[in-house]
């Protein structure tokens, strides 16, 4: 870049730099930005608008709508709150222990990121259902998972468990191993240790990994409808609402449930960040 | 697995009094392994058995009928074509937005970030709702282009739209990370020693971001090639034409034909695998240099 | 080479699978010149809906006239009298809603009245997007209406019935599956010839086809989409292709599929021997006519929105 | 400065003193320690000093029970401490990067090994309250006890780490180069306080550091560690004056090291005889050391000194130091210069040695 | 040592000198930089010292083209390097994390400012080749050309960083505390070593760095920044021995402070007249500055003598020092001790004053 193109006038939007090529990345990544992204959720903010606010209020407040909201929301904040605790455990068991295929189980906790999810959503609902290798042992004790909400939840803690685990688990490794030896020598025992020294500055990560895992969840569609039994105030999720009200061609309800899905994701996203400031005030790290 | 006794009383010697200083119990460790593997097994090796023990369940000659099928394999070529569109595409965005976000400072930036991260938690089906708002027939631009004769959902353009927008923040969310740690002094010294810009960027940028790259890119094809919600709402499902592999399986599995559905799946699974696999081989070796 | 695109619905796969290849096959033949026909099934809704958003279909073979109508009534593609154009109402075959149960019938399911028994678990797809359960739904309605004359008591008893459902597909097939193969639910309420395709897929000896007291005459339609055939040219082989669905070698593939021909006398003996003697009803007669039916009981708020609410 | 008294802070019971017997550590490659044995005295501050890989921290740790001896003993008093868990040893514990936990207040951090105690122990809410502020107090961050780790500049934070480590009444003080990430301003005011701290608290003291002059300063004996060997133990004047061996001679202060023959009691530097002052030594090759103070410059022509020209005049911090190279054996020496005296590049000079040490080398 | 002559490795032309003509910088909070001038002489080596945040990174970006100056300009010998972009003013930037190529063995790292240069100047494959080589060889590192920066150690990576600098036949060399990250004895040989290259090579160069023996050490001249204004600019002596304001000194060097009061050309502290040797300064409060070693001790009733008592004596490296706590004023003082001279807490001791300087205050 030319010194002129560092003149002051672009110094209150950005710091002038030697490196060149600020401009072309930019100016790409705003163009595709608003080409993939934001033109398109304009028009959805746009048909959303249409409705007024009256008119969405009523859709999102219509019994079956908030039964699948209620469905979803529910259901996905339990997934993710089951697999950050589990994640929690697999993710300190991955990085403080040492035992073979340690490794093979480490790469396959990525597995939901990596597998398609309609293959994962027939995979869970084949063994799953009543007939199925896991649904089977279940069935004696009335236990039913696939097409019950049950499942639904089987389903999203499959897709939200990577979150929750490569979330904390940099911070595992990263506790300083002289904390626990300073606690130790401090006189705590090791279970006063462990929670009292080194679990809690692992609840940021522990609260960001549930907030992607739920932001996931909520959003996830593919593996949910192979298990879900999609059965209206029971097991109907919010995703599956807004496909059924495009297939009964009711845009303006798609729209609106896909807008209150979008507040959400952002907020979500809203909260993801505030927690991270927060740790970074607190712990100077996230 | 360390071997450490359980008789740790004071009598045990001093290496098993003083190992319990930064490590649990031997019973807990052994508990918190075992729920582990059993809770991994549960979810995630027990699906990924049911595939492929599925695929085979009626011998390998029925395997590969099902692979061989002509609306399989026309899946197969879209899916393909799909990932090859949108992940350069997207690799492209990746490497100018870490670019102009890491290597620089601007107002507004964690904003941006937002912005990029958004459609990891925008629901694939509504990915695939706002394309059909804007190009279906009904929609804000789609009569125009349909009057220029311009096919956007329910064809090839519609499927890597919104393929491109799922998998859109995935090789900028590897990059920024690393670029931002990495800072600006390699760039720097390149420009000192009398690099232009774009030779800085092409002999010790793109080098020292490499291997993250290349990571990006396999998370960004694994889903590409398995996007199924957002798709499904603009494909349209002409057999043959406009069914990718994820939707082929639901159509096959719909068709009663269970076995060639999961023959189908047990592609994508091995796509799967492949790129865990790709993924670790690289940690493996390059650790350092894919460190966030 | 010409492509024609007929969009479809969900358990016609196999039939049309035929269909297209002895139609490409007969057109050849007839004019030398080469098609291709591509098919897309999914709930019949749904598949009105990506007609309406765009899909350019050249011909729509859907589960009822009022998913056409739908289309007709978003856009200008169809005509208004687009189901008098073909014989029939459109229909070149009819077909019928039977039970599907597992074998030897242990829940004893011989009527529509059994169907709301506490402990007998139903499993049809959703009416909303599935023009299949539609017709369930209306044949119970009819069933009850026919026997109380009431249409509170029809109500009361197709809400009784969905409170046995457990699960609702969006389509036909998804049904089917949840029945057949994931083993949920007693009975299964299905297309006539979707229900002996599912026991010729997953062995006869598991399940009895159940045919009730009475049922309700099914008529898919078909039709032209004429704003799409305009626009690529191929009005000419989309007509031909919907007038060979009435050609008897058409017939013959409809019967052996297990659908109701038009013209049952193309029909080979041994496919038209095992469909079985069913009285009928029409919509036309009972409900009088679907524009009504769907205003009535699918709109958003009809009936079938207080039934489920209700159930709650 | 604190005024208040704080006679709680002193140790409840009288200090204990420290006994190492034979210990050894081996990590599986070279030997960590060898045999080391260290008395040190109730009350006393000893620093450990040595080069890096010395194995400083690895015996600090053994003392602490944070890792385990391959052999040998340590001793609490009477007490085998080499029996007891970590948390048995009471020893407070100071490490180079504070290991604070940043997720707790400075009072909390400090309150920490109280709050941690089985409740039959554990004092309080109000007396740990008191003990807690009064430490902090101590550390002189009183008012400072509600902020948190990551608001402390790198100097507080290690002053609450040893609030924290005092804080459960240790009978035994160990700090792993405490200083070491701090600013070297920094470091010689927090060397001081700690100085004053010791005086007042009265614990037994290990001080780990590789700084030459933070150990001289701190400690009253220094236990010099070299290779995993303990090569001299003394006062500050007894290592610098009497090292005991080359390696503590050339890693104490600065040294002139220069290779000598001793021939019948006489030492000669390449032909020419030294006349250093050094005491009896056997024949042989020798190393002859001696501190840049401990050369005089001479007129070049003077009898028995050593011949050289000026190589260079550098300043350092707090004076001015000549670059001579000798004559014969082409050495190049290190000579302080008298303030005042200049002395240019190119210019001939005679060195005397004033006083040196010998140590027999081959 | 390298024997071999490199006479390719000296700048192709004459050294060029750099002028920097009121140069400011703003970074939107307070000003890094306010109105620097410096002329640096061509081939000189110039340091540039203070503490923490004063501006010396700043100012070395700013001369190297990374940062624009929010005013002022910088020339290189005639010409106005404002103008020019970082590519254009070939400098050799020495950075202090080396920010080496990873990627890159030793050999490519040095001969990527080669390679990159357009067609038409870049030098052929076996000149490229022989350069780089003999450039490995100046700097010490003969053989290791093929390994990775991974494979080398802090002072070898720094060692690669500033034969990569000096392969672009830069006009002027900057180094950006190019030993920070290194031990101290790592650094000491390295300073050394750096002076004899420069010494050899000859370019212009501006050295950071925050440690004044450093800085002593290496440079022609010394300029010292402090809050990004230049408080002295001169050799190593002048700015120890004549120190231009209280910030000098007192970062230069061992300093003790003592605040007094001028009256009438005379100087109290407290109400003792200081028969110290200053200029004439104005009447007024003022801080007297003085050098450890600028003190003598004499008997404690010598008349003139600054009465005390001694609270410690502790070693340094390099000698004795005591603290002294003064009758009047209650000051804590540092005094150096000659060799061999004894001294034990709460003696009571005399002190005069060599040398000092006097800095107005308030
Ligand atoms: N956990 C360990 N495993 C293997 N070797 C170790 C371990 N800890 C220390 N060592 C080795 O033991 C030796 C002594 O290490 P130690 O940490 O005690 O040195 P130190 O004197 O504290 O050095 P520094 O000044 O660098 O901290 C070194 O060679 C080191 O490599
Ligand atoms: N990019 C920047 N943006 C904002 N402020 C900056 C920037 N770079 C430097 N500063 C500020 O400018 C002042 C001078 O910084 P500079 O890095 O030049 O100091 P320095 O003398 O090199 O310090 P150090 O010895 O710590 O490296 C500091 O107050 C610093 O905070
Ligand atoms: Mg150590
Ligand atoms: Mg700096
Ligand atoms: O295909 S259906 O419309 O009958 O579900």
């Amino acid at each position: 870049m030319t010194a002129g193109a560092r003149g002051p006038s672009f110094r209150y939007f950005r710091a002038p730099s030697a490196l060149p090529g600020f401009g072309l990345a930019f100016g790409y990544t705003l163009v595709y930005l608003a080409l993939i992204v934001l033109i398109p959720m304009a028009g959805l903010a746009l048909k959303a608008a249409s409705l007024g606010i009256a008119g969405i209020i009523d859709i999102i407040t219509e019994a079956r709508t908030l039964a699948a909201l209620r469905t979803s929301f529910g259901v996905s904040l339990a997934a993710a709150g089951f697999a950050s605790l589990f994640g929690l455990a697999i993710a300190w068991v991955l990085t403080r222990y040492h035992f073979p295929g340690r490794r093979l189980i480490d790469a396959m906790v990525d597995l939901p990121f990596a597998l398609p999810t309609a293959v994962a959503g027939i995979a869970l609902g084949a063994i799953y259902a009543p007939n199925g290798w896991v649904g089977a042992q279940l069935a004696p004790f009335g236990i039913k998972v696939a097409f019950t909400p049950l499942g639904i939840f089987v389903a999203l803690v499959f897709v939200s468990l990577p979150f929750a685990v490569r979330t904390v688990q940099p911070l595992i490794e990263e506790i300083d191993r002289e904390l626990e030896e300073a606690s130790a020598t401090l006189g705590a025992g090791r279970l006063q240790t462990v929670w009292r020294v080194m679990l809690p500055p692992l609840v940021p990560a522990v609260l960001t990994g549930l907030a992607l895992g739920f932001a996931r969840a909520v959003g996830e569609y593919g593996s949910v409808i192979f298990i879900a039994g999609n059965l209206p105030y029971v097991s109907e999720i919010a995703p599956l609402l807004i496909v059924i009200k495009l297939e009964e061609f009711d845009y303006a309800g798609a729209t609106a449930i896909a807008l209150i899905m979008l507040v959400i994701a952002f907020s979500t996203l809203l909260v993801i960040n505030l927690i991270q400031a927060w740790a970074r005030r607190r712990f100077g790290h996230v | 697995m360390a071997s450490v006794s359980l008789n740790t009383g004071r009598l045990a010697g001093p290496r098993a009094v003083s190992r319990r200083a930064t490590t649990e119990a031997l019973l807990a460790r052994w508990l918190l392994i075992a729920i582990t593997l059993c809770f991994l097994a549960l979810f995630l090796l027990l699906p990924l058995l049911a595939v492929f023990s599925q695929a085979f369940a009626a011998g390998l000659e029925t395997y590969w009928a099902a692979l061989r099928e002509p609306d399989a394999l026309a899946a197969v070529r879209l899916t393909l074509l799909v990932a090859a569109i949108a992940v350069p595409l997207n690799l492209v965005f990746g490497i100018a937005a870490s670019w102009a976000i890491t290597k620089f400072e601007f107002r507004g930036k964690s904003f941006l970030i937002t912005l990029i991260d958004l459609p990891f938690s925008v629901s694939p089906v509504v990915a695939g709702l706002i394309y059909v708002l804007l190009f279906g027939a009904q929609g804000y631009i789609g009569p125009f282009l349909k009057s220029q004769g311009l096919q956007i959902v329910f064809a090839l353009p519609g499927i890597v739209l919104a393929t491109v927008f799922v998998t859109f923040p995935f090789v900028a969310r590897e990059l920024i990370p690393l670029m931002q740690q990495q800072g600006t002094s390699d760039e720097e010294a390149a420009l000192t020693l009398g690099a232009s810009g774009f030779t800085a960027f092409r002999t010790v940028t793109l080098p020292n971001i490499r291997w993250a790259l290349l990571y990006g890119v396999l998370l960004c094809n694994a889903r590409a090639m398995g996007e199924f919600g957002a798709v499904s709402v603009v494909s349209g499902r002409i057999r043959g034409m406009t069914n990718t592999m994820p939707l082929q399986v639901e159509i096959l599995y719909n068709e009663y034909n269970i076995v060639a559905a999961f023959a189908v799946a047990s592609l994508l699974a091995l796509l799967a695998l492949l790129t865990l696999a790709g993924k670790s081989i690289l940690e493996w070796r390059y650790g350092d240099s894919l460190d966030a | 080479e010409t492509v024609l695109l007929n969009v479809s619905y969900d358990p016609t796969r196999e039939l049309y699978r035929e269909i297209n290849a002895a139609f490409v096959a007969d057109y050849e033949k007839r004019t030398g010149e080469k098609l291709t026909v591509r098919a897309s099934h999914g709930g019949s809704g749904s598949q009105a809906r990506t007609v309406i958003d765009g899909l350019d279909a050249d011909v729509v073979t859907l589960a009822l006239a009022a998913d056409i109508d739908a289309i007709v009534n978003r856009t200008d593609l169809i005509p208004k009298d687009w189901q008098k154009r073909l014989a029939n109402n459109s229909s070149p075959y009819t077909s019928t809603i039977v039970f599907l149960v597992r074998k030897g019938n242990p829940k004893g399911i011989k009527d529509w009245d059994d169907l709301i028994k506490p402990g007998v678990q139903v499993i049809t797809p959703n009416p909303k997007t599935s023009g299949g359960a539609r017709w369930n739904y209306l044949a119970a309605w009819g069933y009850e209406l026919g026997r109380t004359k009431s249409e509170e008591k029809a109500k009361d008893f197709v809400a009784a019935l969905f409170k046995n459902v457990p699960v609702l597909d969006t389509g036909a097939r998804g049904s089917t599956i949840t029945f057949a193969q994931r083993e949920l639910g007693d009975v299964l309420l299905a297309w006539e010839n979707e229900a002996f395709l599912a026991s010729a897929e997953f062995g006869a000896d598991k399940f009895d086809i159940i045919v009730p007291s009475i049922s309700i005459l099914a008529e898919p339609p078909v039709t032209l989409v004429d704003g799409n055939v305009a626009k690529k040219g191929t009005r000419k082989q989309a007509e031909a292709y919907l007038n060979f669905l009435y050609t008897p070698q058409a017939q013959a593939i409809i019967a052996k599929h297990k659908y109701r021909p038009s013209k049952p006398e193309f029909a080979r003996k041994e496919d038209l021997a095992v469909l079985p003697e069913i009285k009928l009803f029409t919509i036309d007669d009972v409900f009088g006519g679907w524009t009504k039916v769907q205003k009535e009981h699918f709109d958003n708020g009809g009936i079938f929105d207080q039934i489920v609410k209700v159930k709650r | 400065m604190v005024t208040a008294s704080t006679p709680s802070l002193n140790a409840a019971r009288p200090p204990a003193g420290i006994r190492i017997v034979g210990v050894a550590k081996d990590f599986g490659g070279d030997a960590a320690l060898r045999g080391v044995d260290l008395d040190i005295a109730p009350g006393e501050l000893v620093a450990l000093l040595g080069p890096s890989g010395s194995g400083k921290t690895t015996l600090l740790r053994i003392i602490a029970g944070l890792e385990d001896a391959s052999a040998g003993q340590v001793f609490f008093g009477a007490d085998d401490a080499t029996r007891l868990s970590v948390q048995e040893r009471r020893v407070g514990f100071v490490f180079q990067h504070y290991a604070l936990f940043r997720h707790m207040s400075v009072f909390d951090n400090v309150a920490y090994g109280l709050k941690v105690r089985p409740r039959a122990q554990r004092p309080s809410k109000a007396e740990i309250r008191e003990r807690v502020l009064s430490l902090i107090d101590l550390v002189q961050l009183g008012g400072l006890e509600r902020r948190y780790p990551s608001q402390l500049s790198g100097g507080q934070r290690q002053r609450v780490a040893l609030a924290r480590a005092l804080a459960v009444e240790p009978r035994v003080l160990l700090l792993d180069e405490p200083f070491g990430a701090l600013d070297a301003k920094v470091r010689k005011d927090l060397r001081r306080w700690l100085r004053e701290i010791h005086d007042r608290t009265g614990h037994t003291t290990v001080f780990v550091t590789h700084d030459q002059d933070e150990a001289m300063e701190l400690a009253d004996r220094v236990a010099i560690l070299n290779k995993g060997r303990l090569e001299q133990v003394g006062t500050a004047d007894e290592v610098y004056e009497a090292p005991a061996s080359a390696f503590v001679m050339s890693f104490v202060g600065d040294t002139v090291n220069l290779p000598v023959v001793v021939r019948g009691g006489r030492i000669f530097f390449g032909d020419a005889p030294l006349e250093a002052d050094v005491a009896d030594a056997p024949d042989g090759p020798a190393a002859l050391y001696l501190r840049p103070s401990n050369l005089a410059l001479t007129r070049c022509d003077e009898g028995g000194a050593l011949g050289g020209t000026v190589v260079a005049v550098r300043r350092t911090a707090n004076g001015r130091r000549a670059e001579v190279l000798t004559d014969v054996g082409a050495a190049t020496v290190e000579v302080e210069l008298p303030s005042g005296k200049t002395l240019a590049a190119g210019e001939r000079v005679g060195l005397h040695i004033l006083k040196a040490r010998l140590f027999p080398t081959g």
